[in-house]
């Protein structure tokens, strides 16, 4: 970055060190950190969760909690001091000098103020203009942002938008006044990949138009390669490595960074043993869901969640439910493991039909099919040590305890855990290993079927392709089939045989991994592959 | 809009029939008889059972009933088995002091306790916040009768500003109404503000954590702006649930309030009925209140139609 | 590279997972807490003082001299029972009406209201629970419990208990089922709504996928993480039983006259407050110690347990 | 804010008055609304002595078996109307109906006519001897003048309309039970012109209005008044006499006599079934104690062993073993001779009644040293009033003893007196069964001579200590307080009457 060293820097970090309070699970939230931001340049800061990637956003915003403070070092934007700059100071500076997006559209609008309110408060505060000048320029900020009927925006609540709607009036507050920084913490994780690209799009538009300088956050390498000048990468609080983009991405200098870009899972097909013409372990034939909410005196909702769906699964298979938020694979995936009930359809396994049978009479399909779920934090019971969590499956079923216990021994073994673990509770673990103990308390039943519901999005990319690959290993040894549902198609490409796309309850195609993703028939599936970020990087080949 | 009132409206039918079946079988499975009451001390045996036939209690209990909800379907709730009068003029008579009583509570508490909510929220943690909760603990613990007799102790007796009992109705009297009132609704007021605060508090709190504020801040708007824009008018709906909820507080408050201050209100006149086993008052006032109770919840519930859009019924 | 960046994990070896955090047990986390401490420190003291109250230089409380009526604290006088017997005492928080020896009625009295709150927040938190469960868990009785509910709240608690006290008769047990019915609602809708949340959460889906029979999931997923927010109810609930007995003597619809209660001692005080404001005002001062100690206690204890302040630790 | 209005007399009555007719119920308070609205035949003054008050001139027969009675002019309805033997005869004969007096008295009448508008007779068949007693009976019920068409209620129903021809008028649109009663002077009343005494002489109004105000907490009473708000308390609370005693703003009179109170026992089921076992409880009485605690204040209370008002007429201290003081060893004696079973006796102790609710906890202290098993109950005055109607067994909801007040003008007469029955289970509640009784009362009322009638009165009192009847506690002095030089001119009367009041 030589070239850009006449111009002077919007931001620069320098040395800068964030003590944590007593009691955080470590001393320093981030320590040594130095970059600079020049103007019209885009900066990415990534790294695992807990990295410190808000820590610093939120220093430069001024916006640290009172119980976290710098220790050293400066923050200097355009020139100007932040650490230890006057709260008034600070808050002259927001919103002029520098914004920022945050990541979740849904909750960081005010749900009972208008957006064109919420846009109007930056101008009140901030410039002397007539009411009637602020709702013009707002008005011409929403159509600049791409919003649909800017009229209508104005006067609509945030809940009555979607959430990339949302994120576009976040974006408009953010540079309505032409900040000279822009920073963006994790701006579209929460949305779909479709939703992403045309967020990223937005950015990078605004962004060449006024010069403005980004600091971007993001765990997500495929943004990274779409989006980045320059790359920051840390670890636990500590500045790993930096550099322009090409350099990190394809020539990695440090071995964290080496084994983050070879955990990123790759859009392609994998070599997977094929599979024998087996008997289908599971047939599930038009099934359909519909929801109904609302008790009287309220008024009713209808929700048609899943529509005729059909699939099956054979042993030692993993079949891939893909398909943007809503979209109704979770409602497949609990109808199948009979957690709600089907509003019609079959569920078939040998001569059994269970789509129907009551709760009392559901055993057979319990041992046969198990689920995992996607939040690590809640699907144990943190009450219950993991040993009481992984045989109670068992137990149900009439094993005797020690013979279960024993069990859950072997199986702790099985997802490389210590079998101690057995005896503590679930909040001693990390978010990985509690996904590691959710597999092993589904497996205690010796399903011949596993439902993962997005079993691994939660986590970070090297945690993510631990599991996956204990995932791989265990059917490989087992024999099961793998009922897998994400949202992310690099992950589905990686671990899957054949795939099904939902949109709004419907299957729109399904076939094998090679066919839907290299050779989509049909449109949706065309634009979900298209949306997906960083094509034509291979990061895992990198290394 | 008015679908949904008469909806809601019809949904409190139910719990009301509850209500009324469960005062009534309170009352007549209690020992204690009205006759006897009415008889006096000098009456006899057989007066009593005159006295029981002549009030219909020697009938049995589903008659009983029956009878009741039949008149009462016609809007008559009976007449009290003392005072030959309409238990409805009688309950008439008391609804001014104790309306009075409980809408000045509310005014202080609201004009007390929110802004007090508020800035324990923004300083949390901090001595306002500490000093504040003390007292809101503070103000749950001591009994309102305790607060009211040094009340009157201290402001009437002792500094003469005010007087120790009664009422005066405001169409008579507004200096005197307002003079009558002060005391009794500020002791009433205390486990209010208490129990206000320390909702607006925890309300605030919360809503303060909240990614919006974050998101106001970044804006660089005014602090108080935030506190007020932002993140009070987000803990409204708790706030204003636990209004409605306390109006039941202050129900059992103004019973005790009024008995302190001898406030000729609603409150008496229960103590009073169920004192006498005046059966067809009792049953009147409890479902009069129940009435209001449930009312009053409607209300907020509506209110939350205006405190937050993403709220549709 | 940075000084001190850290070799990257292994794959396959799990030993370099972050170590498991050790939790510190609940029991020391909860103890940890200032408000607990305290509120505990004086209720205990509180109990001690009820439990050992014929040791810390009482009289039977019931016996009464009338001569010796309205003494002022610290009086020492000459008790001369009904039966005769006399004896020189020492009226540490003076004297009744009746000539009764406040300090021991108060002592004597806290029994009373100590088993009016534990009991009407036992009896509330149990009934409480199991109309809680029963209306999460089954859907189909939710709107029939909770009509019934609805109205059982919408009669104002006092009214209520003044009603069952007054017509019932003033009895222990009347008292307490009196003050413990209005509570029921609040603990009944308080538990369903915790149960429709976590019947929600992915582990009780799990259990359920595991076979696991509803009582077993009710009582073994549900309940357990319902517990937090029960406790800290039923403290609020001890500390309102506790007004709420003092508030019926008050009204004169409470336990019988002669029992020493906190409430029948500041019942039969107040008829004579202004010039002995003793006889209302130091019972008053258990009774708020009391209730003060208990409320400070289930804020600790909120603070401690309450899922909304802990989030991830459960 | 004080009540400087000199035409407006604020006051606290004695109870709160929810019943309005005071021939349908015995309420003291009611019986006090009844004498500011209505008017009496007769009236009595202080001494007990009968003078007329509607009544001019009125002559009997030498037998006394005819009785001629003419009404005074000048007696209007409050609507302007006169009064006439028309509505003095149905008057008469419903209060007959209800009070136990007027029942015997009825029993006793021949004919009952009106000879014209003022002036009608009275028949007996069989001899009465107090007639005049009865018509100017000052204790619960007295016999009320009233409008025809009001005396003409059944006397099982309650009155709804409030027209007297008494000294104030009731403003029924005033009227708010619980809070307060509204008087106004009658300005056409005319008063007669003796000097006021008792019930009896003339019945001045010297302000325009006077408004109970209904206030039930006897310190919020003495507060009130010290504070103004009020001018008089009727009934002062005993809690409150010695403040206001101390008050100098404050003025305490006694315009009423003593009060008494009994220990009633429930004669119809064991053990006071058993005359002994009754005289073992009343020998366990300590007056001192008793009154002592219930009064707080030895200004209110003296102890007196007649069943009797001390000093009245009747009066002596002739109480064959009653001493008022405890007697254990004897009671414990007494017990064992009549063999009672140590079941324990069922005391009601109306725990809400602040003027009744001491007496019960000590008389069950007494009860205990004198040799009795007692099971103390507290409930409120209403369970107490139902529960003393039950006659079943003590263990099943019945009783065996509870304690209640009288005033002077009940116990004054043994004929006045509700509780003086011995005809079983027709007689008040305790149903004793003692023909003793009942023909001694029986010859009472036949009898007019003084000296016969002292006599009897005397046999009674015996009678009703050996049969163990009931036994008086002692009696109360009842204390009005008002402001001092503000208030006066309060009259002396066997019962409350507020006439004749100045306010300055
Ligand atoms: N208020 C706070 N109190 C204590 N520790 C904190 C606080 N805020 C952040 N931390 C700690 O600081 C570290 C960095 O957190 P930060 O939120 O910056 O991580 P991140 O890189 O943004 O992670 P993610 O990708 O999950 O958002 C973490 O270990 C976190 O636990
Ligand atoms: N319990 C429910 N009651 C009513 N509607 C529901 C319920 N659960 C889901 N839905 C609705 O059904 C539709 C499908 O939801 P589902 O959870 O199956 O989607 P999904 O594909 O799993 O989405 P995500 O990727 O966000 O998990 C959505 O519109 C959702 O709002
Ligand atoms: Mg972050
Ligand atoms: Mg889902
Ligand atoms: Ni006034």
């Amino acid at each position: 970055m030589q070239t850009t060293a006449a111009v002077p820097n919007v931001l620069s970090i320098e040395n800068l060190t964030i003590a944590l309070p007593a009691g955080a699970d470590r001393r320093y939230a981030v320590r040594h950190i130095s970059f600079d931001v020049a103007p019209g340049k885009v900066v990415c800061l990534v790294g695992e969760s807990g990295s410190g990637k808000s820590v610093i956003a939120s220093a430069v915003m001024g916006l640290l909690p009172e119980e976290v403070k710098p220790q050293a070092g400066s923050i200097k934007l355009q020139g100007t001091e932040l650490v230890g700059a006057s709260a008034d100071k600070l808050r002259s500076l927001r919103g002029t000098s520098m914004a920022m997006v945050f990541q979740e559209p849904m909750t960081a609008l005010n749900p009972v103020m208008t957006c064109g309110a919420q846009v109007d408060e930056m101008l009140a505060r901030h410039v002397n203009m007539a009411p009637a000048q602020r709702k013009a320029r707002i008005l011409e900020i929403f159509r600049h942002v791409k919003l649909p009927d800017p009229d209508r925006v104005f006067s609509s609540y945030p809940h009555q938008l979607s959430g990339g709607q949302r994120q576009r009036i976040v974006i408009a507050i953010a540079l309505i006044l032409k900040p000279a920084l822009l920073i963006c913490d994790e701006p579209t994780t929460a949305l779909d990949v479709t939703t992403q690209a045309e967020i990223l799009k937005l950015i990078l538009e605004l962004q060449n138009e006024n010069g403005t300088a980004v600091l971007f956050i993001t765990h997500d390498f495929g943004v990274v390669a779409e989006i980045a000048d320059e790359v920051v990468v840390l670890q636990l609080g500590d500045m790993v490595e930096k550099g322009p983009k090409l350099d990190v991405l394809t020539r990695p200098q440090e071995a964290y960074t080496k084994m983050l870009l070879k955990a990123v899972p790759e859009l392609g097909a994998p070599q997977r043993p094929p599979l024998g013409n087996a008997v289908p372990l599971l047939d599930v034939r038009n099934l359909s869901k519909t929801y109904k909410t609302g008790s009287w005196p309220g008024k009713r909702r209808i929700v048609q969640a899943a529509k005729d769906i059909s699939l099956s699964i054979r042993p030692g298979e993993t079949l891939g439910i893909v398909g943007e938020s809503g979209s109704g694979k979770s409602t497949v995936a609990r109808c199948i493991a009979r957690l709600i009930d089907p509003t019609s359809g079959d569920i078939i396994s040998g001569e059994h039909s269970f789509a129907h049978l009551g709760v009392k009479h559901l055993s057979a399909l319990r041992r046969l099919v198990q689920v995992i779920f996607q939040d690590p934090y809640r699907s144990l019971n943190p009450r219950q040590t993991v040993g009481a969590s992984i045989i109670e499956g068992p137990i149900n079923f009439g094993i005797p305890r020690d013979q279960a216990w024993a069990r859950a021994e072997e199986l702790m073994t099985l997802v490389r855990l210590s079998p101690d673990a057995l005896r503590r509770y679930p909040s001693e673990f990390s978010g990985g290993q509690r996904q590691r103990i959710s597999i092993a308390r589904a497996l205690a039943c010796e399903p011949k079927i596993l439902i993962a519901d997005e079993a691994v999005s939660a986590l970070d990319v090297s945690v993510q392709a631990q599991i996956l690959d204990l995932l791989a290993d265990i059917q490989q040894r087992l024999s099961i089939g793998i009922l897998f549902i994400t949202h992310d198609l690099r992950v589905a490409s990686q671990i899957c045989d054949r795939v099904i796309v939902m949109s709004q309850g419907e299957v729109v195609e399904q076939g094998e991994i090679k066919d839907v993703f290299f050779a989509p028939q049909h449109a949706y599936t065309k634009t979900l592959l298209a949306a997906a970020p960083g094509q034509g990087f291979s990061f895992a080949g990198a290394v | 809009m008015l679908v949904l009132l008469v909806r809601r409206i019809v949904a409190t039918v139910p719990v009301l029939v509850i209500v009324a079946l469960i005062v009534f079988l309170m009352l007549r499975l209690a020992p204690g008889d009205p006759a006897a009451m009415i008889v006096g001390n000098s009456g006899t045996s057989a007066d009593i059972a005159r006295v029981r036939a002549e009030l219909g209690l020697n009938d049995s209990l589903p008659v009983q009933f029956t009878h009741w909800v039949g008149r009462l379907a016609q809007g008559d709730l009976g007449e009290s088995y003392f005072m030959k009068m309409k238990v409805t003029h009688l309950i008439a008579q008391r609804i001014e002091p104790t309306v009075s009583l409980s809408l000045l509570t509310l005014l202080i508490t609201i004009v007390v306790a929110i802004p007090l909510g508020v800035a324990a929220a923004w300083r949390h943690g901090g001595w306002l916040d500490r000093t504040l909760m003390g007292f809101s603990v503070l103000g749950f613990s001591i009994p309102s009768f305790v607060i009211g007799y040094l009340m009157i102790w201290a402001f009437a007796l002792h500094w003469n500003w005010f007087p120790t009992q009664g009422y005066t109705r405001f169409s008579d009297d507004f200096w005197g109404w307002l003079h009558h009132l002060v005391l009794p609704a500020i002791t009433l007021s205390i486990i209010y503000v208490a129990l206000i605060a320390r909702v607006t508090r925890a309300a605030v709190a919360e809503a303060l954590t909240e990614d919006y504020i974050r998101t106001a801040r970044a804006k660089g708007v005014s602090e108080l702006r935030v506190l007020m824009r932002h993140a009070l008018a987000n803990a409204a709906i708790p706030i204003v649930t636990v209004i409605g909820i306390g109006v039941a507080l202050l129900i059992g408050g103004v019973v005790v309030t009024e008995t302190v201050f001898a406030i000729p209100g609603l409150g008496q006149l229960t103590v009073d009925a169920v004192l006498s086993r005046d059966f067809p008052l009792i049953q009147a006032i409890t479902l009069f209140f129940s009435v209001i109770y449930v009312m009053i919840n409607l209300l907020v519930d509506l209110s939350y139609l205006v405190l937050d859009p993403r709220v549709r019924y | 590279m940075a000084p001190g960046a850290k070799q990257p994990p292994d794959l396959y070896n799990d030993d370099t997972m972050p170590a498991p955090v050790r939790r510190r047990s609940l029991m020391r986390r909860v103890l940890s807490n200032w408000s607990v401490r305290i509120g505990g420190i004086v209720l205990l003291i509180l109990i001690l003082m009820a439990i050992f109250a014929p040791w810390l230089g009482t009289i039977d409380p019931q016996v009464m001299d009338p001569a010796n009526g309205n003494l002022l604290p610290g009086t020492q006088a000459e008790f001369v029972s009904l039966a005769g017997d006399s004896f020189n005492h020492l009226y540490i928080m003076g004297s009744d009406s009746l000539g009764r020896d406040i300090w021991s009625r108060t002592l004597y009295g806290a029994r009373v209201s100590i088993t009016v709150g534990l009991a009407v927040a036992v009896l509330a938190v149990f009934v409480g629970i199991l109309i809680g469960l029963l209306a999460g868990y089954f859907r189909h009785l939710d709107g029939l419990i909770m009509r019934v509910m609805d109205g059982v709240m919408a009669i104002p608690g006092i009214l209520f208990a003044i009603s069952l006290v007054a017509l019932f008769g003033g009895t222990l047990t009347t008292v307490i089922v009196a003050i413990a019915i209005p509570e029921i609602p609040r603990v009944a809708r308080l538990l369903r709504s915790v149960v429709l949340t976590v019947r929600e959460e992915p582990y009780v889906e799990a259990a359920m996928a595991l076979d696991t029979p509803t009582w077993k999931v009710l009582l073994r997923h549900i309940l357990p993480n319902a517990i937090a927010p029960l406790i800290i109810q039923g403290t609020f609930v001890c500390a309102a039983a506790i007004l709420v007995e003092a508030i019926l003597s008050f009204l004169g619809v409470g336990l019988p006259a002669e029992m020493a209660t906190w409430g029948n001692i500041m019942a039969d005080g107040r008829a004579q407050f202004n010039q002995y404001p003793h006889g209302v005002l130091l019972p008053g001062i258990f009774l708020s110690l009391t209730v003060l100690a208990v409320n400070i206690f289930g804020d600790g204890l909120r603070d401690m347990l309450d899922p909304k302040f802990n989030k991830r630790g459960g | 804010a004080p009540n400087n209005d000199k035409n407006v007399l604020r006051m606290v009555p004695q109870a709160d008055l929810k019943v309005l007719d005071p021939i349908w119920t015995t309420a003291f308070v009611t019986r006090d609304h009844g004498y500011m609205i209505y008017d009496t035949l007769f009236g009595v003054d202080t001494k007990g002595d009968v003078h007329p008050q509607m009544v001019d001139t009125y002559t009997k027969s030498p037998d006394g078996m005819k009785w001629t009675f003419t009404l005074r002019d000048g007696l209007a309805w409050h609507d302007g109307q006169p009064v006439t033997t028309k509505d003095v005869i149905p008057s008469i004969k419903r209060w007959g109906q209800r009070d136990g007096l007027g029942q015997k008295m009825f029993a006793a009448i021949d004919k009952f006519e009106a000879v014209d508008d003022k002036t009608f007779t009275i028949t007996f068949k069989q001899p009465f001897g107090m007639v005049l007693e009865a018509l100017s009976k000052p204790a619960s019920n007295p016999p009320f003048i009233m409008p025809e068409r009001v005396a003409q209620t059944p006397a099982d129903k309650q009155i709804s309309d409030y027209t007297g021809s008494g000294p104030y008028i009731f403003k029924k649109d005033e009227f708010r039970p619980g809070e307060k009663v509204v008087y106004e002077k009658n300005t056409k009343y005319v008063p007669r012109s003796e000097a006021p005494s008792g019930t009896a002489g003339g019945k001045h109004v010297y302000v325009d209005r006077v408004e109970w105000v209904i206030l039930k907490d006897g310190q919020t009473q003495a507060n009130a008044l010290i504070n103004g708000e009020v001018d008089m308390l009727s009934w002062t609370p005993p809690e409150q006499y010695a403040a206001l005693k101390a008050n100098p703003n404050i003025q305490l009179l006694v315009p009423v006599p003593k009060g008494s109170y009994a220990m009633h026992l429930n004669h119809l089921i064991p053990p006071f079934n058993n005359p002994k076992i009754s005289q073992a409880a009343i020998m366990s009485i300590n007056q001192q104690a008793l009154m002592r605690a219930q009064m707080v204040n030895k200004d209110l209370y003296n102890t007196c062993t007649s069943i009797y008002p001390c000093g009245s007429t009747y009066a002596t201290d002739d109480t064959s073993y009653f001493t008022g003081k405890p007697q254990f060893e004897k009671s414990k004696a007494l017990l064992k001779e009549a063999g009672y079973d140590g079941t324990p006796i069922v005391l009601m102790n109306p725990s809400d009644f602040t003027l009744l609710n001491k007496f019960p906890v000590v008389l069950a202290q007494l009860l205990r040293q004198g040799g009795f098993k007692v099971d103390l109950v507290s409930m409120d005055w209403p369970s107490l009033l139902a529960r003393r109607a039950k006659k079943d067994p003590a263990d099943k909801g019945g009783w065996n003893m509870f304690v209640t007040g009288w005033g002077a003008s009940d116990t004054m007469n043994p004929l006045f007196f509700a509780p003086m029955t011995g005809n079983g289970e027709k007689g008040w509640f305790g149903w004793a069964t003692d023909p003793k009784l009942e023909d001694l009362k029986g010859q009472f009322l036949a009898t007019m001579d003084p000296a016969k009638r002292k006599e009897l009165a005397q046999a009674i009192q015996t009678e009703v200590f050996n049969y163990g009847l009931y036994a008086p506690l002692g009696e109360s002095t009842n204390f009005t307080a008002v402001r001092k030089g503000v208030v006066s001119g309060l009259v002396d009367s066997p019962v409350s009457v507020f006439w004749n009041i100045k306010k300055n």
